[in-house]
């Protein structure tokens, strides 16, 4: 299991061992997709205030041109990832399972880059607020899934300084191969984000956090390190969900972010390594965030691949390419099979936040009914953080959700690794969204 | 202020006529309960000694597991027919209160067993007379528990051992004082009688 | 209720079924379970308390006129204490082998919330004879309730009934014993609920404590 | 919205197939309450077998009479309260099962088939049906046997080895013996106790003789980790321990664990009844605290109480105190205590 | 002496515990355990009465009902010191503790004609107990009624969540449970002969 000398050991306590299953796509190169005829782009692709549209019906665009400008400080823009015209602004489905504001534009096959796209050799000279600038402009959010707005995060209160910043490369959910694919093929990339990274929030020390099953990619980022002793490649134990932020850190830095805080409150960034090389295009060539690593797989596919998608990109389009589903597809999901959001349509768009497509055949579907717990604290050795979900799950299940709340409900931050080890099947990472929007619902 | 006064006044009233009342009541029921009490205890005595005439009396006190009990000289016109001894044995979860009583021979008459808190089920089969049954007729060297059937000693209850061998250890306790007591004046009576 | 128009049959339905105190209101439990494990203790228990609430409630009536309502419940309660005193004193000279066997719980009648309720609620509003007929009504209830129990427990606990052996075995012995009183009244009262509920339309179940 | 739509989205351009939409996890183990179950049972194989081995056709008929009657129990109970019926799961089978291994061979068989009943119904189903029973079914089944019939339920017979035997010799147990007779009378009787307590050839009740078939069971549901060392380890341990200071006659540190360890019910109570998920604590050190004690008050009642052997109350007692337990011991949330530390 | 002593206290606590194995206190058990806090309190408030009830009863039984055969006065003579002192503890505590009050003085007045309460100075008096025996028998039942009520509220948060049969809910499965306590606490019996 340990494929490096270093210490494979780091991990933090709980999570569990769903199976791989990487093996599907992890040797395959990326591709990139065919430039789509049309593409989706939702105004609201990551956490925070919606982009307003800057565009009307009819306009013609350009690749890299701003589209939807950023609607506060937690918010981002949004670009547009053809050259084309704009065909419809309205609602159109979206990853979360509703209909949502988006900007459609029909590509014209030029794929011609907007003009005054600013190429940077000697972005080490600028400064940090430049540099933060930057990256707030090409409209850059979390890309390993939460879609948090990444300048929001670079811009810490005084009193909280960051002395660390780690890249996650672990990539823990099953079947996604994404980042691992982006540190074999790009890893000078990512170390150079890193580095941008490490100016902005003048941090002297740069870790990144990869999973012990991915020995290549630790290799290929080792390789780049070399030269630069301020950034080390640290193998991590093979375990879900250690991806987490807090469970990486846990990991890593061995600090503990506090109970419904944020890691900056200990001194530290989280970045996942797809941001990073996103943060380098930006940063060196002046280009937008329209594109990026998509793995569709699973055993509802017949080709497996990973792709270099522009956002906007529909599921049906890159399913398509990927040999298309197989007769017994039966569960389409965005992202990975842990956290990952099943879809009804395949007319959702890839958006910035879309590490995997992934489709399920039939048999790979649990349809079985849940039963009562049977207290077997499976989940309990499962939580990473440490809460008693079999507890929890009783308590909204009987509508008691101030006890709920007593047990420590609100630090769930719905990994289901409770929900995948149950041998009762009972779904508690759904109880828990339920009991977090009835809390809510009482409060307001 | 009056208001306080009568409020007292009134509860006072009410607490005298109640006083009163289980006074009265006190007054009344207390003989019948003190002779029902006698009577009860004569007549255990009685049934453990029937052939004694006279009223059987309080010969004197014994000691056993650290509280005092009586014992009991049965006559009739005077002349000993039997003795008794009120004992007690440690049992599984209670002491289990007896009367035993001897012939003028010495040797065990009749068991009677006033009060017990042992497991039903278990404990209390020491109750029944194929258990107390054993020990009519015993001498005192006699009285030992042994688990195997017997009958020269006492057989235990199986699964009741603690509670069998509480009843045999009264017993043989209250024996051994009658036989203390008493013994030696049988022994003297019956040396007269051979003389006579 | 104070018009000379006073339907007995309702005081009285309502003390048996109603509101029975044991497996209706839930008061009074203690001896429900405690002095159950025969037939006669329970009938002579629940004769104790029939006496006690129709001679409590009389009292009551009487002297309503009488106690200031400042000091209502201290007299209730030594008119209560009285009556459980004589009752107490009276079964302890007649009836002294049940007596050694339940002689706490006889002198524990003076703390049931049940007859005290009767007092407040019915007898100090009521005249004399309504009045005891409802602190009746309710021992009866009362004594129904520990009749009932006691069968239950003596003919599974003992196979007999009221002391008079109808099998030779005992066939649950646990039943006389001080869990097998409280599974009695569970399931006893389990059991009237579901009767009530299949029934009676009731909505028995989740009864309060107290 | 600032822009009016004019396109509709066309949610299904060319009818695509039917997806199942649920929300995540999307992947779930192997495991099922069913498969743990009766993995249960088949980790009790060993100890059966040798059981039907020791004490011949009666112990096949306690057997399946026990299980019988909880299967059925649990049956009628869930139709009797319209719930699904759901005895293949194995749970009232493992009841069942418990049950048989808890009593005397030579048992009348209604007995054994009273505790089944009082398991499933009262014990189980009254309380909510699997998972929300507070003690565990097969112990109180006993329990209530063994308080309402005591001296068949204390009544043992010699192991014989012969499968037709039927009318074996009655033979008090080890620890019976030790209790009532001291140690002279245990060795006369059971000349190579260690030998007879490890293979099974002593009387006891069906499950509880052969500590070696139980530890091979056990061993089995350990590797599947069905079972965690937390409770059966420190129960077995402080019941050793705690002999071993005070068991003796010749003052402290003069008894013998390893007698105690193997005798009764002990290997069967820790491994296969104190790790009984519902009625156990979940916390794992709530589960060392709940293992000790058990451990501590077998022994009390070993050494000082009225019954010769304590596992069964012992659990039962500790049965109570489980949710107090969890209750107290909860308070380990990831990040909640370096909480306490931050400035909001 | 010493030895008595201990063995009223362990068997007030655990072998005749007065909720399992006496039957008393049981509005006050099935009343109160509903909530944690609540049976918390209760044990405190009626550990502390149950201890100062029997020692004032029973100077008052030794002193004064025995010398002037009063005994058959005992009911109402305890009834009217424990409420006379639960009626003190309650305006003591407001003016002295109003925090200590707040906490626990709803429970004084559920107190007043428990039969619990009222169960301790009439055991004392049956049994002859000297002082020290009755503080034992005190301290004894109302560390054994707080382990119940304590128990009870732990099992019955759980039992909350449970989906017991309707006509079961409530006191129905209340007493099953209390009966199925009683059967596990009599692995305690035959520790001590009384």
């Amino acid at each position: 299991m340990e494929a490096s000398s270093v210490k494979a050991s780091a991990t933090f306590s709980g999570g569990v061992h769903p199976a791989g299953n990487k093996e599907l796509t992890s040797h395959k190169s990326t591709v990139s997709a065919a430039i789509p005829k049309r593409v989706v782009i939702p105004l609201s692709q990551h956490i925070g205030a919606p982009t307003k549209p800057l565009v009307v019906i009819g306009q013609e665009v350009k690749k890299g041109e701003k589209i939807g400008e950023s609607g506060g400080f937690v918010s981002a823009p949004v670009h547009s990832s053809v050259s084309g015209k704009v065909t419809a602004i309205g609602n159109f489905p979206h990853i979360l399972g509703m209909d949502m504001a988006s900007i459609v534009i029909e590509s014209d096959g030029k794929d011609e880059w907007v003009a005054g796209l600013k190429e940077t050799k000697d972005y080490q000279m600028l400064s940090p607020d430049e540099l933060k600038k930057m990256v707030s402009d090409a409209g850059i959010v979390g890309m390993g899934g939460a879609t948090f707005p990444t300048h929001v995060k670079l811009s810490p209160p005084k009193e909280k300084p960051i002395d660390v910043v780690i890249l996650n490369g672990a990539e823990c959910e099953p079947y996604l191969t994404s980042d691992h694919r982006l540190m074999l093929e790009k890893p000078a990339e990512i170390i150079e984000g890193l580095k941008i990274l490490m100016r902005i929030l003048n941090v002297k020390k740069g870790y990144i956090g990869i999973e012990a099953n991915k020995p290549d990619a630790v290799e290929a980022m080792k390789k780049a390190a070399t030269g630069s002793p301020e950034i080390e490649v640290w193998p991590v134990q093979v375990k879900y969900p250690q991806g987490a932020e807090k469970m990486l850190i846990k990991a890593i830095a061995n600090r503990t972010v506090p109970a419904g805080g944020l890691p900056m409150d200990i001194g530290v960034v989280v970045q996942n390594v797809g941001t990073a090389a996103a943060i380098y295009d930006a940063v060196r060539f002046g280009r937008p965030l329209i594109e990026r690593y998509v793995t569709v797989t699973g055993r509802g596919v017949k080709d497996p691949k990973n792709f270099l998608a522009r956002i906007g990109t529909t599921f049906a389009q890159l399913i398509e390419e990927a040999g298309g589903l197989t007769e017994d597809a039966a569960k389409v999901i965005s992202g990975g099979p842990m956290m990952g959001m099943s879809q009804y349509t395949l007319e959702v768009p890839v958006i910035k936040g879309t590490s995997g497509i992934l489709v399920l055949p039939k048999s790979e579907v649990s349809t079985k009914p849940y039963g009562p717990c049977i207290r077997c604290a499976r989940c309990i050795d499962a939580c990473p953080m440490m809460l008693q979900p079999s507890l929890i799950g009783l308590f909204i299940e009987k509508g008691h959700y101030e006890d709920a709340k007593d047990y420590n409900l609100m630090d769930c931050f719905e990994c289901g690794s409770c929900t995948f080890v149950c041998p009762a099947n009972r779904p508690m990472v759904q109880w828990v969204k339920r009991a977090k929007r009835e809390l809510a619902k009482k409060k307001n | 202020m009056k208001d306080m006064i009568k409020i007292t006044l009134s509860l006072v009233a009410i607490f005298i006529a109640a006083a009163i009342i289980m006074g009265v009541t006190y007054k009344l029921t207390s003989p019948i309960r003190f002779y029902a009490e006698k009577k009860e205890k004569e007549e255990a005595l009685k049934e453990m000694a029937p052939d004694a005439k006279d009223p059987i009396a309080v010969a004197g006190t014994w000691t056993v597991h650290s509280k005092s009990y009586e014992y009991y000289a049965a006559t009739t016109d005077k002349k000993p027919v039997g003795y008794i001894a009120s004992t007690a044995g440690k049992g599984y979860s209670s002491f289990i209160l007896m009367l035993v009583s001897i012939d003028t021979g010495l040797k065990v008459k009749e068991i009677k067993i006033l009060h017990h808190g042992e497991t039903p089920g278990l404990g209390d089969q020491v109750e029944e007379k194929s258990f107390l049954g054993q020990f009519t007729g015993k001498t005192l060297n006699q009285i030992v528990l042994v688990k195997t059937e017997t009958k020269e000693n006492i057989q235990a209850i199986s699964g009741a051992t603690i509670s069998s061998r509480a009843v045999t250890n009264g017993v043989k306790d209250a024996v051994q004082t009658l036989v203390d007591k008493y013994g030696s004046g049988i022994a003297q009576a019956a040396a007269n009688e051979v003389k006579k | 209720m104070t018009t000379d128009k006073v339907n007995y049959g309702t005081i009285i339905k309502n003390g048996i079924f109603g509101e029975n105190p044991v497996f209706r209101l839930a008061l009074s439990l203690c001896p429900a379970v405690a002095v159950t494990s025969g037939v006669k203790n329970g009938f002579l228990m629940g004769v104790a308390v029939l006496f006690v609430m129709t001679m409590v409630n009389g009292t009551v009536s009487l002297l309503r006129n009488f106690i200031n309502p400042k000091v209502r419940i201290p007299s209730y309660m030594f008119i209560i204490a009285t009556w459980v005193t004589v009752t107490d004193l009276v079964m302890a000279a007649y009836a002294r082998d049940v007596y050694k066997q339940m002689g706490l719980y006889i002198m524990l009648i003076v703390a049931f919330a049940i007859v005290l309720s009767r007092a407040e609620m019915f007898a100090s509003k009521n005249k004399l004879i309504p009045s005891m007929v409802d602190g009746a009504a309710m021992g009866m209830g009362f004594l129904l309730a520990l009749v009932l129990l006691g069968i239950f427990r003596e003919a599974l606990g003992k196979g007999s009934l009221w002391g008079y052996k109808f099998v030779e075995t005992k066939p649950l012995l646990i039943m006389i014993m001080p869990t097998g009183g409280f599974f009695a009244m569970g399931l006893m009262m389990g059991w009237l609920n579901w009767i009530d509920r299949k029934f009676f339309g009731g909505t028995g179940g989740g009864g309060g404590g107290h | 919205m600032e822009a009016t739509p004019k396109e509709q989205p066309k949610v299904q351009p060319k009818a695509p197939p039917e997806f199942f939409v649920s929300i995540g996890p999307h992947m779930r183990t192997e495991e099922s309450t069913a498969k743990i179950m009766w993995t249960v049972n088949a980790a009790l194989l060993p100890a059966t077998l040798m059981s039907v081995y020791f004490f011949g056709l009666p112990a096949i008929l306690v057997i399946i009479v026990s299980i019988l009657a909880a299967v059925m129990a649990e049956a009628g109970m869930q139709k009797l309260l319209k719930k699904d019926v759901t005895v293949s799961d194995g749970s009232a089978f493992l009841t069942g099962l418990l049950i048989a291994m808890n009593v005397p061979a030579n048992i009348p068989l209604y007995i054994p088939a009273v505790a089944s009943v009082v398991a499933i119904a009262i014990t189980k189903h009254l309380f909510g049906g699997l998972g929300y029973n507070v003690f565990n079914p097969a112990l109180i089944g006993r329990a209530f046997i063994l308080v309402s019939f005591a001296k068949p339920m204390t009544t043992y017979t010699q192991p014989v080895a012969n499968i037709m035997a039927m009318d074996a010799k009655t033979m008090a147990t080890p620890l019976s013996l030790l209790k009532e007779d001291g140690i002279a009378k245990l060795l006369e009787v059971y000349p190579n106790i260690y030998q007879d307590l490890l293979m099974g050839n002593r009387a006891g009740s069906l499950g509880e003789t052969a500590t070696i078939a139980l530890l091979l069971g056990a061993v089995f549901l350990m590797i599947k980790r069905y079972i965690t060392w937390h409770i059966p380890i420190t129960f077995i341990a402080t019941v050793g321990l705690l002999t071993w200071v005070f068991g003796g006659k010749s003052g402290l540190m003069t008894g013998d664990p390893l007698f105690h360890m193997m005798s009764g019910g002990l290997i069967l109570g820790a491994f296969f009844m104190a790790t009984d998920y519902v009625t156990g604590p979940s916390i794992r050190i709530a589960q060392v605290l709940f293992g000790v004690s058990c451990g501590a008050l077998t022994v009390l009642i070993r050494l000082k109480g009225g019954y010769p052997e304590g596992v069964m109350f012992a659990i039962l007692l500790m049965n109570c105190f489980a949710p107090l337990l969890d209750r107290g011991m909860r308070s380990r949330v990831f990040g909640k205590a370096a909480a306490k530390g931050v400035k909001k | 002496m010493l030895e008595k002593v201990l063995t009223i206290f362990i068997a007030s606590a655990l072998i005749n515990n007065f909720v399992f194995s006496r039957y008393l206190g049981l509005c006050i058990f099935f009343g109160v355990t509903k909530k944690m806090e609540t049976s918390i309190g209760m044990s405190f408030t009626f550990t502390a009465v149950m201890m100062i009830g029997a020692a004032l009863s029973w100077f008052i039984y030794t002193y004064v009902m025995v010398p002037f055969h009063l005994g058959f006065l005992k009911i109402v003579i305890f009834i009217g010191v424990v409420a006379a002192f639960v009626q003190a503890a309650d305006t003591i505590m407001k003016k002295v503790t109003p925090a200590l009050y707040y906490k626990l003085g709803i429970y004084l007045a559920l107190i007043v004609t428990n039969c619990i309460i009222l169960a301790v100075p009439l055991i004392n008096a049956e049994e002859h107990y000297s002082l020290f025996e009755s503080m034992a028998l005190a301290l004894g039942s109302g560390l054994g009624f707080s382990l119940a009520l304590i128990i009870m509220a732990s099992i019955r948060e759980k039992l909350d969540l449970a989906d017991v049969p309707k006509s079961f809910q409530g006191l129905p499965i209340s007493f099953v449970l209390t009966g199925l306590i009683a059967l596990a606490f009599l692995g305690f019996s035959g520790m001590i002969t009384l």
